[in-house]
């Protein structure tokens, strides 16, 4: 039960392509269909030639990375199976986090200026201006 | 249960993969008789199936299932149509499904005589306009040489011929065309009106079948060879290159702003040179436009000086009808003024926005992209964007749906206020010259003021009878009403002089 | 469970705020007297240069240089504000370096008496607020508790004390306190108006030196110790607390929603409560906003049912100045009417528009992010967009200068045309009130059109004191010009119908 669970489970992951959570090829994410609009959009940018999915969807940190990876990878793959999802898909506050955070990782030193002053303090959203950054033409 | 699921993970992976890979399988051949859908039902059951549902869960007909009268909404509107066809029935859109019933049991239609250019956006029509030109072209107009090409020259002349005819003579006519099935075959797409109709005051007896006419179809707006987007309705074709023709800019019309720039020996022709994303907002404007249509002439598109309320108002101001009398659509019950019917100017309100002129088309918002399995296709079930936000809208703008029915909802609040206050305005003006009439006024006196309420009504309707209540163009349609407000309270304060006078 | 646990984890980690940036290398320590921008500029010189930069290449002084008359362009509006010193004098907006001086120069100051609370938008005040405050608290007022803290409260209190007591009284006041250098020291940022005036009669000699007063300076938006945003104004923090108070929605500002889902046992304040991007608004909602400000009273904004037009006029209708009689601005000049005037509303119109629905906030377009070196700094010099459409909208618009020009274009002429329809509408019924008073009309018959006056007059007011042009907010400017044509229109029937009566 447990071999035809690991096995299957295998297989799916393989057939799936489901190593697009542990590989950095965006194409893998693009072999879900649904993630089809966001991979064109993607290519269309000004930053597919230096980012790819993960260098925005994963936290930079090391262990948060795995955590988003383990976290998005089960839900997408629950979603992606019952259907049930929004769409066009939305992206949750917390994944938009983890995006302001990647932004902010790349660019740190040329937005020093926007950082909060004090230890805690908000800062604007890098998306509220930069709208079409990752994906082009949405 | 893990296994299952996982198991239930591959299935419906494998699944999705395979409709993501499937291209058109045509089970049926097309030909240019088709105007009954289902026979295109068969071949993409997706888009059929939508395009039913612009009926709603089923199809509602009878008299008690007509949509709400505007009239009793706004009883003003009575006062701005006395004397015309739009007092006496005035309804509410609903979806593509019923605009044949709709006409047919309108009573603007049944107590009034009107003309076969009705039908030029009511019904698919096509068949028939082809068949006529070609008879009055001298041309062979049988089954086979129905079937074989569009021919729009052919189109339009037959059009012409039938655009003065009287209504019900056409309709009778168009029932007699093929229309791809054998008759009395096929599934009925939609439900007709009781023979005799649902009160025998409003309809001639039995003489109509919706299994026979239909209401616009595939063939409409598609090319039954290539399935490409095209124009069918000559009344657009005559408009769009006169529009071509005038100065007024449309960037958001590239392949106008082309041809312009090139030596114009033929006119603008949209099945050559418009590009598929314009397409997808004229298949619309061939139906959602301002025009004129009765039996003293053929059916018009008053494009020749743009698109602006203004531009057309001064088109039909210069228009003049055979014979050279002055153009008007009627004489105004209580002030015999001459007047302008605006009617659902979707198409131009629109061209006056911001989505237009960033290149957002009618069937962007109206027929949204959806995903289905794993293709994307075009929502046929036509209708408000409000039922659909998500797809509509979202795919552009990233924000919640609340927020986006927030926005419309603010901007059609403003627009409808401003409309009532419009309407009152209108009625103000109307009771000052009749009490200046009373007041011993003299018909010249009383006809300088024509002009006035005839800018003031062209206005108020404009806004009113165009149907996405300001949202199409918020700035402009706030300007037009306050424009209305102007001239219907000038014209009261010219009323008022004349009763200070007399 | 697990999913609970992922969740957990995760909200906790990316619940850690973003760390500080490093602190900035200062050349020179600030404190609370820092009204003087130059030492500022040792720390920020770009910042400052695009400050200075706010004068123009070079700064125009002298009565020839003053900007363009309004009054000269829109001959309509000496009517409009007749018996009112807006009628005298009253020009373009220009940088904010001008901001002092201009007020200085003005003949509305000049040939009427006005009062201190005049200061609180055109210069650098709040060691002055903070010097009267404390006094008149009975606290210590040197230099050192000066310089020690902002302290609101007392800055609220001086605020009051200065607010009711004559211009030049109080701008001398200004000139006497510190300003963080050493009197006659240091590089003089913006002329100063010639002793004497450039004009003997129009102002007072030689008080005035642009030296030792400041217009709005880098201390009335920056804490000079973090830098941070940060409100100065009280006129705004009573504004923006009674505007919390009220039951209008303004999902723009979250931390109003939050703060109502509260106890609400503290009135709403912004220096604690609103977020980094709110402060970029507020800031600039401190001073571009619709006030009263004259002897009769403090200085006011009148928020407490929304920043709709219609709810500021229902505040002043429903205010009273202390000794409870009615509130006005003044007595219209032609019909004794009692009228409000309304100020550079930027605030109040962009706050029904979408960009600040959208969370567009005024920096954004009037500061935008420009890239420096390796850095990337807001726009000091504030000004128009149209002279920075590539920072301040191609950052969001993804389209071409051009494109962005002409859509700021149509919007703008749209409103232009439709203020012009307005002011005609205005001057009518002014005509027809001046000849009903003709015609014998008694002063009760006259009074009874006041209302539709006034609200005419606020409305046509309203937009043409506000500085877009209707950008901020295309539909509703043109809706609220369309109502001031309606009620001018229906005071014009009014008088109208008592000519014929008389
Ligand atoms: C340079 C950064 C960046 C890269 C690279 C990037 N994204 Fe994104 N992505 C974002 C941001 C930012 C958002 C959030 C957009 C928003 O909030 O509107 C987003 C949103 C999304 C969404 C949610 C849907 C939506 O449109 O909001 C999906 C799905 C997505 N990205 C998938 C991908 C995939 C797949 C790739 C690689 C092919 C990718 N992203 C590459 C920055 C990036
Ligand atoms: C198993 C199919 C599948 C694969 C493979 C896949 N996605 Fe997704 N993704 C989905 C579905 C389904 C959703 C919608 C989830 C929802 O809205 O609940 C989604 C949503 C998202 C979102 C936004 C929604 C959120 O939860 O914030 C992002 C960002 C995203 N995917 C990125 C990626 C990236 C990056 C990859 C590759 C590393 C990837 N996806 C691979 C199916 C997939
Ligand atoms: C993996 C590193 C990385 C991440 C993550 C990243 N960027 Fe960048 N970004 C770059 C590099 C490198 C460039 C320079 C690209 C070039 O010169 O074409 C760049 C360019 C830009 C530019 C200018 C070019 C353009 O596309 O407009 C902007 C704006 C920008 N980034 C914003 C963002 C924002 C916002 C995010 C987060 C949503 C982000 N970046 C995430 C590396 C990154
Ligand atoms: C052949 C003429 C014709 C064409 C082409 C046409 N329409 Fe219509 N449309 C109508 C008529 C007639 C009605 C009203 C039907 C009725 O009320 O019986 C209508 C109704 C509608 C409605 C109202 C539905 C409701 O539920 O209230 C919408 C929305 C609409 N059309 C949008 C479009 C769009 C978008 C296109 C192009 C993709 C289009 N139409 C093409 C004639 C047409
Ligand atoms: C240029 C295209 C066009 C022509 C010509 C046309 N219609 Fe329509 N008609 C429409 C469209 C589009 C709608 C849906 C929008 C609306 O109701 O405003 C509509 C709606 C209607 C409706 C349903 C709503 C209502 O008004 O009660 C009736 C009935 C109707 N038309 C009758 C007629 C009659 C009768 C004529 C001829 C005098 C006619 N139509 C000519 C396009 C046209
Ligand atoms: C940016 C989106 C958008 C575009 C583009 C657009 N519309 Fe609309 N339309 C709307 C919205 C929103 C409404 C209001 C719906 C409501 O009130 O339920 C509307 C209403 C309508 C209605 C009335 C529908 C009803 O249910 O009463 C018709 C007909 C219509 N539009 C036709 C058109 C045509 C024709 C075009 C192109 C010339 C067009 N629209 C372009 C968004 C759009
Ligand atoms: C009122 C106009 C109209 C009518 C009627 C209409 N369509 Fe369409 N159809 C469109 C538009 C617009 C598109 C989008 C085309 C594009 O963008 O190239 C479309 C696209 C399609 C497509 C391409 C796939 C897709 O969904 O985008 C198919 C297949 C199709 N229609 C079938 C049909 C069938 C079958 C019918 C009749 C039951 C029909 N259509 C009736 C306007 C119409
Ligand atoms: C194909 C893209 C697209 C679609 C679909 C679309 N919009 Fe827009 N919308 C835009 C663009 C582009 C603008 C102009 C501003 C800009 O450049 O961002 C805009 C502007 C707006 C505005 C501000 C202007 C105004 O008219 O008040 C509102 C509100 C709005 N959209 C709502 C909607 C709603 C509601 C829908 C769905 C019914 C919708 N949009 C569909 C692209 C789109
Ligand atoms: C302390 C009051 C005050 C503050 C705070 C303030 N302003 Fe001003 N602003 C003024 C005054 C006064 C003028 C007119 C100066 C003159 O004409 O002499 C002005 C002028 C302007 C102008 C017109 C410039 C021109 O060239 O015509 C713009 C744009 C402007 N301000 C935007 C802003 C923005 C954006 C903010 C916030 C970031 C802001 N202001 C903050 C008082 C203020
Ligand atoms: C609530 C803030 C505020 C108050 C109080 C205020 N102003 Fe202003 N003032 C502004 C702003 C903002 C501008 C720039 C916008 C404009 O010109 O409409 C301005 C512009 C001016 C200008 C230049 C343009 C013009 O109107 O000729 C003068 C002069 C002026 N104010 C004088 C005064 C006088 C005198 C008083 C007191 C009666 C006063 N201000 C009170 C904010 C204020
Ligand atoms: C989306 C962009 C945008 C936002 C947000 C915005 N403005 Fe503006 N503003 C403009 C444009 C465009 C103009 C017209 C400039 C012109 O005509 O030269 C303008 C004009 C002005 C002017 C007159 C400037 C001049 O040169 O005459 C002032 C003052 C002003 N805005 C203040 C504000 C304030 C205060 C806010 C926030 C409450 C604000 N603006 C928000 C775009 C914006
Ligand atoms: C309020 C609007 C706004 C916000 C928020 C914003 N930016 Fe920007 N950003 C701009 C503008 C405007 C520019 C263009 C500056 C220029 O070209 O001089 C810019 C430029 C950039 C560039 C350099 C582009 C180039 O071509 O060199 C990068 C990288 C960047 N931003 C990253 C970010 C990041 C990361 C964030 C979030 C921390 C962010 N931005 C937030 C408005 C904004
Ligand atoms: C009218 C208001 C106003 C005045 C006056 C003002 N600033 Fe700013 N300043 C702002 C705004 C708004 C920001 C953006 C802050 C943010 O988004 O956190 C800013 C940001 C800054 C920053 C952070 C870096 C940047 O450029 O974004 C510095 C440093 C700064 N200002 C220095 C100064 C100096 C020095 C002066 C005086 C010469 C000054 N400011 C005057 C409004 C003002
Ligand atoms: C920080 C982002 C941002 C900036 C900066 C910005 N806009 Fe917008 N703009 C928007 C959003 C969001 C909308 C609303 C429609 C939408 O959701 O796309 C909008 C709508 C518009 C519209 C349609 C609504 C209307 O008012 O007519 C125009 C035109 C427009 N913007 C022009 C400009 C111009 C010109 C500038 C610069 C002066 C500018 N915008 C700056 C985000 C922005
Ligand atoms: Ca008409
Ligand atoms: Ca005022």
């Amino acid at each position: 039960m447990i071999g035809a669970f690991v096995g299957l489970g295998a297989f799916t992951f393989g057939y799936g392509k489901g190593a697009a959570y542990l590989s950095n090829d965006p194409a893998a994410c693009a072999n879900c269909h649904v993630m089809q609009s966001a991979f064109d959009s993607w290519q269309h940018s000004g930053h597919h030639h230096v980012a790819t999915c993960n260098d925005c969807h994963l936290a930079p940190h090391p262990i948060g990375k795995w955590i988003v990876k383990a976290d998005n990878g089960f839900f997408h793959s629950l979603a992606f199976t019952t259907g049930n999802f929004h769409e066009p898909i939305q992206i949750k506050p917390r994944n938009r986090r983890v995006t302001q955070d990647a932004c902010v990782h790349c660019h740190r030193d040329f937005v020093h200026e926007m950082l909060p002053a004090t230890r805690g303090g908000d800062m604007l959203d890098c998306i509220h201006c930069h709208r079409d950054v990752g994906h082009a033409q949405r | 249960l893990a296994t299952a699921g996982v198991t239930w993970t591959l299935v419906t992976m494998f699944e999705r993969r395979q409709e993501a890979k499937q291209p058109y399988l045509r089970v049926v051949e097309l030909n240019e008789t088709n105007t009954d859908p289902a026979p295109w039902g068969a071949n993409w059951p997706h888009q059929f199936e939508q395009y039913r549902a612009t009926a709603g869960d089923r199809f509602h007909g009878g008299s008690s299932a007509l949509p709400d009268s505007k009239l009793d909404a706004h009883p003003w509107l009575k006062r701005l149509y006395d004397g015309y066809a739009f007092s006496i029935d005035y309804r509410k859109a609903r979806g593509h499904a019923y605009m044949l019933y709709d006409q047919v049991v309108t009573e603007r239609v049944n107590k009034k005589p009107q003309s076969g250019a009705c039908l030029h956006c009511h019904a698919s029509t096509t068949v028939l306009y082809r068949s006529v030109g070609l008879a009055d072209m001298g041309k062979p107009s049988d089954a086979a040489a129905l079937a074989r090409e569009f021919d729009m020259p052919a189109v339009r002349r037959g059009f012409e011929v039938l655009s003065t005819k009287p209504y019900h003579e056409v309709l009778e006519l168009l029932t007699q065309m093929p229309d791809g099935t054998a008759p009395g075959s096929g599934t009925q797409t939609f439900e007709s009106p009781p023979v005799g109709g649902f009160d025998p005051q409003k309809m001639p007896e039995g003489h109509f079948e919706m299994s026979e006419a239909h209401p616009v179809s595939c063939i409409d707006c598609h090319d039954p060879a290539t399935m490409g987007l095209r124009i069918t309705r000559p009344g657009f074709m005559q408009g769009i290159a006169a529009l071509a023709a005038s100065d007024d800019e449309y960037p958001q019309f590239p392949s106008i702003a082309k041809w312009r720039r090139g030596d114009r020996s033929k006119p603008y022709d949209p099945t050559e040179l418009a590009s598929r994303h314009e397409m997808r907002s004229f298949v619309c404007a061939q139906c959602h436009v301002e025009y004129y249509c009765a039996s003293k002439d053929v059916l018009v598109f008053p494009w020749a000086n743009g698109l602006k309320v203004e531009q057309i108002e001064q088109f039909w101001e210069e228009k003049k009808f055979p014979g050279d009398s002055p153009f008007f659509d009627y004489l105004h019950g209580e002030t015999g003024a001459p007047l302008f019917k605006a009617q659902h100017p979707e198409f131009e309100l629109w061209s006056q926005g911001v989505h237009s002129r960033a290149g957002v088309s009618c069937a962007d918002c109206h027929m949204p992209y959806e995903r289905v399995g794993g293709m994307k296709l075009s929502n046929h079930k036509v209708q408000s964007p409000l039922e659909n936000l998500n797809n509509a809208c979202q795919g552009c703008h990233k924000v919640s749906e609340e927020d986006l029915r927030y926005r419309v909802a603010v901007t059609q609040r403003r627009t409808e206020v401003l409309l009532e206050q419009a309407a009152a305005a209108m009625t103000d003006m109307l009771d000052a010259i009749r009490q200046a009439k009373e007041c011993g006024a003299t018909t010249d006196e009383l006809a300088a003021i024509h002009p006035l309420q005839r800018k003031a009504m062209w206005r108020l309707d404009f806004i009113s009878s165009e149907n996405s209540h300001g949202f199409h163009a918020a700035q402009e349609s706030a300007r037009i009403l306050a424009e209305s407000i102007d001239y219907s309270r000038r014209a009261q304060a010219a009323a008022l002089k004349l009763c200070a006078k007399n």
